[in-house]
């Protein structure tokens, strides 16, 4: 892997903190200006989120690994898990116009994310790849 | 993340500090429940001192002001911070809470 | 590996504020009281400039590996890297009483951590093991 | 890491803010050894907004204070955190550096 952060946590919310920590701290050394840095980190923090509750029923021993890595102008972050296939036809948007619970974590990964695609050469479990295109913190 | 509540003539405000997310939101929402089962009137959310907030933050507000309409109970949302605030715009959820800026206007308003 | 949250990072100096972050907020997960964790995260911080600095002698694209654990009363730090085997023997104390540049790392380290050991088994590179007693924040 | 510089008849007051760790100390040692070349007689380091130092941080300020003694330059360390202190008196350096409750202290001592 070439990834610059790798961090690897148990799938408890408790470790979501630690994610976004992680996220927030990697987003800032490679240069994204403060918006950006808070979008990823709502956005990763959804993601993983989703890992916990759909992928993995709310299995909270499993394991989630979060890769992070920064080419020329585009911040890239995998997700990682052991849980059956999930293909993104299986990621169910829902309109925002009706008012009820849940449903928003897809709208904020989709909106601060250019490019969303799973891995499909993983050989079992997921590898979600987010892709941002960089905007950095001295040009904003 | 803490929660603080102050009670004001059958008016209650309720102060979450820090980070709101699928780890603490369930907290929050257990404190929300306890007050609505009270059929408590008007419940203030003061959200100066949280620095974060998730989806699963937004669906406890939304969840609490279904679960008071049948009583017509009010939820008023205060203090938002501007980080925050992008998150209600996004959910075009500025458009179903009452906002205020300060929790006196929310008691006012 | 049974370690609940694992972190991988390039050896680059920059990424210090990564792992510092990770140990205080795993660290406050585990209960551990405010000066413990302030403590932690000195000592690793320590560490790990010691492997990029000692064992890495300043090459700043090779990989750490920081794992945590916490067990029924203590909290368990790794560290490895893939540079030449070290043993606890080339850890070289200096006297503390001579004012001069240098040698205040392994001090802190050997402070914060009850058990500093090196594990003997590992093929390639060096896994140093750090083991702190708790003492939990609610009794402190 | 930010370094603020603030010169007053000879005296200069370096403000660093942050953490200061083996990828931030250089830049503090290389404005610090700006400093010194210039034969700065007092040097006062103010550490009121620095959340973490490590043993390069320490080191950096051993070589400062090394340097200045040629010329019999003053080095004073003021507004030390709680938190920060505890590395100071673990290194023993307390007694080494002349440190101060605040820079008006610091400039008076
Ligand atoms: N990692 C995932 N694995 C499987 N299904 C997922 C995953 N993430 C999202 N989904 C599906 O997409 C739907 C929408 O997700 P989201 O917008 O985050 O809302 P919510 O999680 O509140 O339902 C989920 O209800 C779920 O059916
Ligand atoms: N990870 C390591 N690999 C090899 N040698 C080390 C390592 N850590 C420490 N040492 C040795 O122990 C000495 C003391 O370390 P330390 O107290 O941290 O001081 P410093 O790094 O400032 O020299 C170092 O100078 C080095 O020789």
């Amino acid at each position: 892997m070439t990834e610059q952060v790798v961090l690897r946590v148990a799938s408890h919310p408790k470790y979501l903190s630690v994610v976004r920590a992680v996220a927030v701290l990697t987003a800032e050394l490679y240069g994204l200006c403060r918006q950006d840095v808070e979008d990823i980190r709502s956005a990763i923090d959804e993601a993983c989120s989703n890992v916990i509750r759909h992928a993995y029923k709310g299995d909270t021993q499993r394991q989630i690994v979060i890769g992070f890595r920064c080419l020329e102008d585009s911040f890239e972050v995998t997700i990682e898990d052991d849980a059956p296939k999930t293909s993104l036809s299986d990621l169910k948007q829902r309109n925002l116009d009706e008012v009820r619970v849940g449903g928003l974590g897809l709208h904020i990964i989709k909106k601060v994310f250019d490019s969303i695609a799973y891995d499909e050469t993983k050989q079992g479990g997921n590898r979600l790849i987010l892709v941002r295109t960089i905007r950095r913190s001295n040009e904003s | 993340m803490k929660v603080d509540l102050i009670d004001n003539n059958g008016v209650t405000v309720v102060s979450p500090s820090g980070e709101i997310d699928m780890y603490s939101s369930p907290e929050l929402r257990k404190q929300l429940l306890t007050l609505i089962k009270k059929k408590t009137s008007t419940i203030i959310i003061a959200l100066h001192d949280v620095t974060y907030i998730d989806s699963s933050g937004i669906a406890t507000f939304v969840e609490a002001l279904k679960r008071m309409m049948p009583y017509k109970g009010k939820l008023k949302i205060a203090e938002v911070p501007e980080s925050i605030m992008r998150i209600f715009n996004f959910s075009k959820l500025d458009k179903v809470f009452e906002m205020y800026e300060s929790v006196d206007d929310a008691i006012k308003g």
